[in-house]
C-alpha cells in the first residue's frame, strides 16, 4: 500500500498572493546580546493580536556569542508545533549564510545592514536595515545600548507584516511590567524602526499578520511556570534543589510564585526552598521533607536525574513521597544541555538498582503542567512514592498558549496519614501493612504523639511493622504488595488521552510535547484520506485504557522523540501479546518534530 | 493485704527509662556505639525529652545501625551512606519544631558523606551531629576510613598511607558553631556534652571516639579503648544545667568554670581544665587540634562555641507550626488568587 | 495439558537404608563466632574425598550474633544447586526450632548439648554434643576458644557421615596454608569430638560420604576470587573501589592475586588498586584511567551502581572503556545486602539517562568469572565502551568446583588504539571517525607524540572530531554510530550457551546462577518424560543465536532471580515478534532457586 | 634576491606559541578564565613544555571549558561537574609522567565536588589544580557558590546567608602542601604561580580569583576585577626559575627574598612582602586567611608550601613505565603462573 501524503498545502491554498497569519519566522542573533526581549515582545504581540502562536528559543549552551534561534509561527488554524520559517531576521552574521540557505523560495531576510550580505537568491527578498544609523540619535549608552538595538528588528517586522505600534507598546508592558522606564526606552528604538521602516521599504513579500480573536481568554506562560505554579497550589513546601539547564527556571518560577502566593497569615512563608549543594543533597533534602510531611519538589535534568538515583530507589522503598520533575534534554551524558528530548523514559522508569518501578507523568502542555503540578503530589502521597513529571526542555522553557488553569477540583489528597487519636483507635498499627488491599499502607508522622505512632524508616528489608528483617518471606510479601500498589497506581494515574475517529487505518501512540506536530500531521493526512487515531499516554504504569487501545488496533507506531524507542520497549514488556504491532518511530536531533516529517514518516509506515 | 507491685520510676514527663530504649541491639558486644546508644536512653530520662519530640537520623554503618536501639517511641530514619545531613535537612525543615538526634560513622561522615557533612554546616541545621568515631569500616569488616590516622594499622587494611580526616577541625573551618570531641569510654562526659548539644542553636558537632572491638581495637590505635583511656586529655570538665532546674550561680567558681548560656534557657557548665583555652576562638581551637593530633592526645571537650550564627530554620523565617502540620487552607491559594495571577500572563 | 513432576526421587531409590553422597547438610551458627572456618572444613573434606560439593553460606547483615547458615550439599550426580537440608547442625540456640521444624522425616540433628533442645520429632535423629566438657581439656582461651569450638561438630559430623581424619588434616591445612600452629589445635578439638563421637554415639539414621574420583583435578574457589583472577589475566592495572558487601571479596581476591602475580621486572607493581571515598569517585578514577589507556576495574553492588550511573552514561558517550563488576545482592535499596538476586538488569541496561545502553556480562561458573574475568576488559578496550558483568552474591561469595581456568586463548586485545606512527601516517585522524563501518572508532592515548593525535575528551555533543557542537547533524550521525556499536558488539560478546534435545516441549532461557537449579529441574522433568530446551544467556546485547532459539520454540520461560522479569522485558523489546511467547518465571526471595522449585513452576506452566 | 618570510620564534623544545593555542573561546569577553587561559598558553610557551606531555583535565561550567580553549596539542578530558579530582586520580595513576592542568570552578570544586577534591588533596595526587573562583554559578547564570561571601548580593539570587567555604582553607586542613590563591587581574602573579606549581611534587592547589563579568562582577562583590585591584594584598612576590635556567643565588638577597627549592630542580624565588608571614606554617597560613576574610582582603601569593608528602604515584611505587604503556607481557602472567597460582585451589 502506498500512501503519498503532501506535507504542507501548497501555497496557492493559501490566498493568492498573501500569506495572513500563517508563516513562520526565525530570528538569528548571538547569545547574550538581548534578543530576548525583542522576540518576546515580537510573540505577546501576535498573541495580543488574537492569533495563534507560540515561540521556540534555540539556544546554546554558553552565555555569550555562540549563534541563537527564534521560532515563531503563526497560525490562523492554530497549529502551534515547529515548522521551518520562511522569514528571517538575520542579525548573527556567524550563521548568516546558513540561515539564508535554509529559507524556501519567496521568503524574506531581514538583515542588519553591517552584515553586508549579498543578495545571491533572487527567489528571497532582503530588506537591510540600518541598524547603527538608527540607533545614532538613542540616548543609552553601553551594554543596554547593545540590547536595544535589537529593537530595531521589532519596529520593521511590525511595518512588514502590520503589528500596529500599540499593541508592540502592550506587549512591551508586559514585558517590564511597571518599569516604565524601560518600557519608554525601547519602544522609542521600535518607533524610530518602524518610521524608518513605513518611508524606506516597500513591501514585496507575501507574508501578513491580521487581528483575529482566537487568543482570547487565553494566558502565554512556559512549562516551567506552570509546573510551579502547579506545585505552589498543590501545597508543596519545600524544594531542594540544584541549577541545571532546563529545569533552573521551574525553581526560579516556584520561588517567585511562593513568594508571592504563599505567605502565612503572619507573614511568614508556608514555604522553604533550599539550593543544595548538587543533586544529591537536593534529592536527599526531598525525601527528607516527604517523610516528615511536607510536601517537597525537585526540578533536575538528565545528570541530576542520574544522581538521585540512589535516593529515588530508597524513596521507592521506604514509601517516601517526592515530586520530581525532570525537565529532559539531550542525553547521555552531558549531551546537549539547551536542546529538547523525551531520552529520560526508560532511565526514570527503572531507576534505582533493584527491583524498582516509578510512577511517570508525562505533561504535554501548560495546562497539563500546572495540573500535573499539584496532582504530583496528590498522587506521590497517596501513592506514597516518589513522581517524576517528565517535561522536557521545549516545553519547560518556551511560551504556550492555553486556557486559563482551573483550580483543582478536590482539595489536597494526603492520603492514608494517621494522626496520634487515629493510631489510638486502631488495634494495632503496623506501617508496612496492606490493611485495605491496594497495596498502600498507613503512615504517621514525625511529631505524632501517639507512643504506638513512631517507625523507623529504611532502605533495608523490614517487616510489616518497619523492623529489620531478613526473611525471605517478609521479603516477597512486602515487594508483592509494592507491586501491588504499582497496580493501583495504574489506576490513579491521569489516563491516556484517546482520538479514534471512523475508518483509521493507524494508531498513534504519542507522549508529551510531540503532540503538536503529531495532530497536525494527523490533519495533514486526513485532508489526504488516510485517518488516524490518537492516544497520548499521560503516565506510567499504563492503565487499561491504554491496554484496550493497543487492542482495538491492528497497526500501531510509537512516536518518541529519543534513538531508542524507550516507550516503545515499556509497552512491549507491558503487553507482549501485542508487542509485534507497537512499531516505533524514535528519532532525536534536539530539535522538535514537525508535522511534515511526522506525516512523512507515518506515510512512510503505511507505506511498508 | 497485697503490697502494691513497686512503680516504676518515671520522670517529670511521665515516662519510664525503658520507655526510651528501642530494638536489642545487633551490634558487637562492647563496641563503643552501644555505650553511646545506652547514654541517649540515659540522656532522654534525665532530660524528660517527650518522644515525639525527637527524631533520630543516621546514615549507613554499624554506627547508622544503632538509632533503631534507643528511642524505639521516636521516629527515626536509617538513610543513605553519607547522605544522613541532606536527609535531615529536609526533615528538619519540613518540621523544625522537632529535635534532632542523628548518628553517623566516620567513614558515613569523613569518606562519602565529606561534601554533606560540610553544607550542612554552613546552613547550620539545628541538630545533633554524632560521629561514632573509630577510625575504621565496622560494617564492612576493617577497612581505612578516612579518618584513621596517617601511619595507622589495620589487619585487614594494612597501612594508612592518607593523612587522616579530623572531624573537629573540618566542622570549624564549615562554620559549626558548637563542637565537641568525647570518647565513648568516658560516659559521663559523652552524656553532659549531648545534653550540651540538644540545647543548642545549630548543628552540634560531636566527634565521639567509639572503639570498634571487632577491627580497630589494638591498644596501639588511636580508636581504641585502651589508647583512649590513656590519652585522652580534657579541656574542660563539662557539665549541663537544664532549664527547668534552679542553680545557685554561687556553686560556680568564675575563676575556674564558665557558665554558657544555651539557647534554650539550659546552661552548659565548664570547668577549665586547659586554663588558657579559649573555647570561643576558632584559631585557638583549630590550633589545639593539630597541637593534639601532632602529639597523639585524645584531646575531648568542648572544642569551640559560639551561638551567634542563626540556624537554617530561623534564616527561613518559619513560623511556629511546622510545614509538615500546616492545614490545607494555608498551604493552597484560593481560587481567586489563582485566577488574579493568572490574569498576568494573559 | 497437566503435567506432574516429582520433585525429587524417592528415597527408596537411594539405595535401602543408606544415602550415600547425596544428601545436604545445614550448618546454623551464629555470625562472628567462627564457624565459616569449621564450615570450610567440612566443605573441603568433602571436595578431596573426591564428591561433588558445593557449600552456601546464608548470613546476616551484622558483624557478631545474628543467625548464620552454612548449607553443604554433597551429591554424587554433581548436582549443587541448593536443596533443603536433612541433616542439621543445630549451635544457634535463637534459630533452633524453626531450624529443626524445616527437617523433613528421617532427618538429623546434631546439636550442642547446652541448648537443651527436647527431640520432639520423633522422626528425627538427635545427637547431643557436650561442646563444653569437649573443650574443658583445651589450653586456648578466649575469643579463640570460642572459635575452635566449632571444630567439635566438625569431629562429630566427620564420625556420623565417615570423612576421614587425615582428610580434615588436609582441608585445614588448606584453610591455613603455613600456619601449622592453626592446623594443630582446631585439629586437636576435632580429634577429641571424633573420639567422643565414636565413643558414644550409636549411629541410627542414613547418611554417609564415601570416597569418590569426581572432583579430581578440579578447583575449588569463590566467584569473586575467578573473576579478579580473570582481571589479573587481564591486565588489569587500575582498581578504584569502595567496600560493599557482596563485592568486597573481590577486590580483596584482586589486591592479594595482583601483589602475587604481578611485579614487574624491577619488582615495582604493574598495578594500583585504590580504595576511594565512595563510588561515584572509585567509577571515576576507573574512568579516568581507561582514558589514559589503562585497564581498569572496580566491583560494587546495587547502592554501588546507582551512584555510578552518572559517570557510566559519561563512559558509554566519550567512548571509555571501563570495566564494572556489579555483585548483586537484594534490592531495592540497602535492601538484603547478604542475600543474592538477579534484581539490577534493567537497571544495569539502561544506566544512564538519555539514550544509553550498556554491555552487560552474566557470568555462572567460576570458570566463567575468570573467562569474562579477562574476557571484559578485551570487550570494553575492543568496543570503547563500559562492560558491566552482573555476579551475584551466590556466586561471588560462595566456594563452587571448577575446571582449572584455562589460559586466554589470545593476546590481549587492546582495540583500535593508534600509535603517534599510525597517526602520521593516516592522512587525517577524527577520533569519533567510523573509519571501518563497525562503528568503532579510533582513539590515541594521552603521551602520543604526534601533535594531531591530541582529542579533547567529553561529554557535550561532539562531531567526529571530538570538537564540540550542537548541531543536530553531528548529535544524530554520532548516535547512530554508537548504534552500529551496540551492533557490533553483538557479535563479540559471549554467546549464549544452548542446549537442545529431541523433543523438547519448552524452551528454558536464563542467565547467571540460576542454572544449576534448572539443569537439575530439567533432568528430574525428562525423568518424567518432559523433555526442555535450555539457553543460557551470557551478554546483552543479545546476538542471533538467541532471536533463533527463540524463534525455533513455540513456547518458551525465561527464569529470572528478580520480581519483575527484567531480561523478559529487555527480551520481548529485542524480539517484539516473539514477545507473546516470552513468559517470565521472575522471583526473588533472596535465597538461590531450587531445582524442586523450578520444576513445579515448569510443570505448572506447561499445565496453564 | 627575496627576503625570507620571518620565522616564527620557536622556543627551547621548538614550538611556537601559537602550538599551544587551542579552540577559539565562547566565554565572554572579559571573563578572567580568559585570562587564565592565555597566561597557560604564555606559561607553556616559556616553560618549552612538549604538548603531549601535558593534560588537561576539568569538570563542568564556564571555567571547566576553558582547557578546550589552551594546549590543542595536549590530551584534554572535560568530565563531569565536580568529579575531576577522581577521573584525574585515574588518569594519573594510569600515566603518571604527564603532568595534569586541571581547571575547575567554584561551584565545581567548593559546592558539588568538595567531598572529591578534599579526598584527592589526602592523596596528594600530582597536578595543578586551579579554581577558577568567581563567587558565581557562571555557566547556569547567576547562582551562589560555596565560595560566596556571606552577605554578598547577586541580581539573581538576592543575598547570601550562608559563610563561604574558603578554597586555601579547605586545601590547607586536607594536607595540600602548595596552597596559593591570586587574582586574574594580577597577570604575571598568575603566571609565576602556575609555574611553581607545576614543578610542585603533588597537589597545587591554585585559587584564582577569575570575575565573572556577567554575573558577579559589581564592584562590591569579593569577586569582582574592581574589588580584587582595589584589595589585592600579595605576600610575597612569586618568581620562578626553571631547572635549566642557570641563576646567580648572589642576585638574591636572603633577608627578604626565599629561594625554594622545588620537585623537579626548578626554584621559586618569594620576595617576601609580609615579612613576618612563614608560608611553611600550616597554622599561620589558616590565622592569616581567616584575618584577610574577616578584614575583606584578597589574599594572594603562596599561602602555604611543604614538599615533604610523597605524592600518590610514589606512595604506589610506580615504576618508570606508566601502567598505560606496559606491553602486554608486563601486564598478562604466564601460562606456569596460572597453572602454578591454581594448584592451590585444588
Ligand atoms: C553507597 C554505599 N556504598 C557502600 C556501602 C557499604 N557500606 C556499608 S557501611 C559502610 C562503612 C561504614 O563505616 P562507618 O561509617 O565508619 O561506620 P561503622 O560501621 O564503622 O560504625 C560501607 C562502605 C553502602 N551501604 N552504600
Ligand atoms: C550533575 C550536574 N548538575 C548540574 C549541572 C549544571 N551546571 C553546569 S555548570 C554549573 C555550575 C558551574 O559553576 P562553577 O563551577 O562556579 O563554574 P563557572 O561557570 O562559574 O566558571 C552547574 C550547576 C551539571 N552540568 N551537572
Ligand atoms: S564491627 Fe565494630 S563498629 Fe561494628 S558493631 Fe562490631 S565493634 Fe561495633
Ligand atoms: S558567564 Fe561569567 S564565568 Fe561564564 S563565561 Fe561569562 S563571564 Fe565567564
Ligand atoms: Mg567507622
Ligand atoms: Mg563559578
Amino acid at each position: 500500500m502506498g500512501v503519498t501524503v503532501p506535507v504542507d498545502r501548497p501555497h496557492s491554498e493559501r490566498g493568492a498572493g498573501l500569506r495572513v497569519n500563517d508563516f513562520s519566522i526565525v530570528v538569528a542573533t548571538a547569545n547574550g546580546t538581548g534578543s530576548q526581549t525583542a522576540n518576546l515582545t515580537l510573540l505577546r504581540s501576535f498573541f495580543k493580536m488574537g492569533i495563534p502562536v507560540h515561540g521556540k528559543n534555540i539556544f546554546p549552551s554558553n552565555i555569550q556569542g555562540l549563534p541563537t534561534w527564534y521560532h515563531i509561527r503563526v497560525n490562523k488554524d492554530g497549529y502551534i508545533a515547529r515548522k521551518p520559517s520562511e522569514f528571517l531576521v538575520a542579525f548573527n552574521p556567524a550563521t548568516l549564510h546558513e540561515d539564508v540557505a535554509t529559507l524556501p523560495s519567496g521568503g524574506v531576510v531581514v538583515h542588519n545592514l553591517d552584515l553586508r550580505l549579498k543578495p545571491e537568491r533572487a527567489d528571497l527578498t532582503y530588506y537591510p536595515v540600518p541598524v547603527k544609523e538608527l540607533l545614532a540619535g538613542v540616548e543609552v549608552k553601553g551594554k543596554i545600548k547593545e540590547y536595544i538595538a535589537n529593537m530595531t528588528y521589532v519596529g520593521v517586522v511590525a511595518h512588514l507584516l502590520g503589528v500596529p505600534l500599540d499593541v508592540i507598546e502592550e506587549a512591551l508592558e508586559h514585558h517590564f511590567g511597571n518599569r516604565r522606564k524601560l518600557v519608554d526606552s525601547n519602544l522609542e528604538v521600535v518607533r524610530l524602526a518602524h518610521a524608518w521602516a513605513v518611508d524606506n521599504l516597500v513591501k514585496t513579500d507575501q507574508f501578513k499578520v491580521e487581528p483575529m480573536n482566537a487568543t482570547e481568554g487565553l494566558i502565554m506562560m512556559t512549562g516551567n511556570e506552570a509546573g510551579a505554579l502547579g506545585a505552589v497550589f498543590g501545597g508543596a513546601s519545600v524544594s531542594g534543589w540544584y541549577p541545571i539547564t532546563p529545569s533552573t527556571s521551574f525553581v526560579d518560577a516556584l520561588r517567585d510564585y511562593l513568594g508571592k502566593l504563599r505567605h502565612d497569615v503572619d507573614g511568614r512563608p508556608t514555604y522553604t526552598v533550599i539550593q543544595a549543594e548538587d543533586e544529591l543533597a537536593a534529592i536527599g533534602m526531598v525525601v527528607g521533607a516527604g517523610w516528615a510531611g511536607a510536601r517537597a519538589v525537585t526540578a533536575t535534568s538528565g545528570p541530576g536525574l542520574s544522581l538521585m538515583a540512589e535516593f529515588l530507589g530508597l524513596a521507592y522503598y521506604a514509601e517516601v513521597p517526592a515530586v520530581v520533575w525532570d525537565i529532559q534534554r539531550v542525553g547521555p551524558s552531558t549531551g546537549l544541555p539547551t536542546r529538547t528530548s523525551q531520552g529520560d523514559v526508560a532511565f526514570a522508569y527503572y531507576l534505582g538498582h533493584g527491583d524498582t518501578k516509578q510512577v511517570v507523568l508525562f505533561p504535554s502542555s501548560i495546562e497539563e503542567c500546572f495540573e500535573f503540578g499539584y496532582r504530583a503530589h496528590d498522587l506521590a502521597d497517596a501513592l506514597q512514592t516518589p513522581v517524576l513529571v517528565l517535561s522536557d526542555l521545549d516545553l519547560g522553557m518556551n511560551n504556550w498558549m492555553g486556557e486559563p488553569f482551573s483550580y483543582p477540583d478536590a482539595p489536597l489528597n494526603r492520603g492514608k496519614v494517621l494522626s496520634a487519636e487515629e493510631v489510638a483507635a486502631l488495634p494495632d498499627f503496623g506501617r508496612y501493612k496492606d490493611v485495605d488491599g491496594d497495596g498502600v499502607p498507613y503512615r504517621t508522622l514525625p511529631g505524632n504523639e501517639n507512643p504506638r505512632a513512631a517507625w523507623f524508616g529504611r532502605g533495608t528489608g523490614h517487616d510489616e511493622n518497619a523492623k529489620y528483617s531478613e526473611r525471605a518471606d517478609h521479603w516477597v510479601q512486602n515487594m508483592d504488595r509494592l507491586m501491588r500498589k504499582f497496580g493501583t497506581a495504574r489506576t490513579m494515574v491521569p489516563a491516556a488521552v484517546i482520538d479514534e475517529r471512523p475508518g483509521a487505518k493507524l494508531g498513534i501512540v504519542a507522549y508529551g510535547t510531540t503532540r503538536y506536530a503529531i495532530e497536525e500531521a494527523r490533519d495533514l493526512l486526513a485532508a489526504n484520506g488516510v485517518v488516524t487515531d490518537f492516544m497520548r499516554i499521560r503516565a506510567l504504569p499504563i492503565g487499561s485504557e491504554v491496554r484496550d487501545f493497543v487492542a482495538r488496533h491492528e497497526r500501531l507506531v510509537v512516536i518518541e522523540m529519543n534513538r531508542d524507542g524507550q516507550l516503545t520497549a515499556i509497552l512491549r514488556d507491558e503487553l507482549p501479546e501485542h508487542a509485534a504491532k507497537l512499531k516505533p518511530i524514535a528519532y532525536l536531533d534536539g530539535m522538535p518534530l514537525t508535522a511534515a516529517w511526522v506525516a512523512e514518516r507515518l506515510a512512510a509506515h503505511l507505506g511498508e | 493485704m497485697e503490697r502494691p507491685t513497686p512503680a516504676v520510676k518515671l520522670n517529670r514527663a511521665g515516662f519510664s527509662k525503658n520507655d526510651y530504649v528501642g530494638s536489642p541491639s545487633t551490634l558487637c558486644k562492647g563496641c563503643g556505639h552501644n555505650s553511646v546508644a545506652s547514654q541517649l536512653i540515659q540522656i532522654a530520662y534525665e532530660l524528660d525529652l517527650r518522644p515525639h519530640e525527637i527524631i533520630k537520623l543516621s546514615g549507613i554503618g554499624c554506627s547508622s545501625k544503632s538509632p533503631a536501639y534507643f528511642l524505639g517511641q521516636s521516629h527515626g530514619f536509617n538513610s543513605l551512606h553519607g547522605r544522613m545531613p541532606s536527609l535531615g535537612t529536609g526533615a528538619l525543615v519540613a518540621n523544625h519544631t522537632v529535635r534532632a538526634i542523628g548518628i553517623s560513622g566516620d567513614g558515613d561522615t569523613g569518606s562519602i558523606g565529606l561534601g554533606q557533612f560540610k553544607h550542612m554546616l554552613r546552613r547550620n541545621v539545628r541538630m545533633v551531629y554524632i560521629v561514632e568515631n573509630n577510625g575504621v569500616y565496622g560494617l564492612t569488616k576493617g577497612q581505612f576510613s578516612a579518618t584513621s590516622d596517617e601511619g595507622a594499622k589495620l589487619k585487614y587494611a594494612g597501612t594508612n598511607p592518607f593523612p587522616g580526616i579530623d572531624i573537629c577541625m573540618e566542622a570549624i573551618v564549615s562554620g559549626a558553631g558548637f563542637v565537641a570531641r568525647t570518647f565513648a569510654g568516658d560516659a559521663k562526659q559523652v552524656r553532659e556534652v549531648i545534653k550540651a548539644g540538644l540545647s543548642y542553636r545549630g548543628t552540634a558537632v560531636i566527634d565521639i571516639i567509639s572503639p570498634c572491638v571487632a577491627f580497630n581495637d589494638e591498644p596501639d590505635s588511636h580508636h581504641s579503648y585502651a589508647y583512649g583511656r590513656e590519652h585522652e586529655q580534657s579541656l574542660q570538665e563539662v557539665g549541663f544545667i537544664p532549664a527547668q532546674d534552679e542553680i545557685y550561680i554561687e556553686d560556680y567558681d568564675p575563676g575556674t568554670t564558665q557558665l554558657v548560656e544555651l539557647h534554650d534557657g539550659s546552661r552548659m557548665t565548664l570547668r577549665k581544665i586547659e586554663a588558657d583555652f579559649d573555647q570561643s576562638d576558632r584559631l585557638a581551637g583549630m590550633a589545639r587540634l593539630e597541637r593534639a593530633n601532632a602529639a597523639g592526645e585524645l584531646l575531648t571537650g568542648i572544642v569551640y562555641y559560639d551561638d551567634r550564627r542563626p540556624n537554617f530554620a530561623e534564616l527561613s523565617e518559619l513560623g511556629e507550626t511546622p510545614l509538615s502540620m500546616l492545614p490545607d487552607t494555608r498551604l493552597r491559594p484560593s481560587a481567586e488568587q489563582l485566577k488574579a495571577f493568572l490574569a498576568g500572563y494573559a
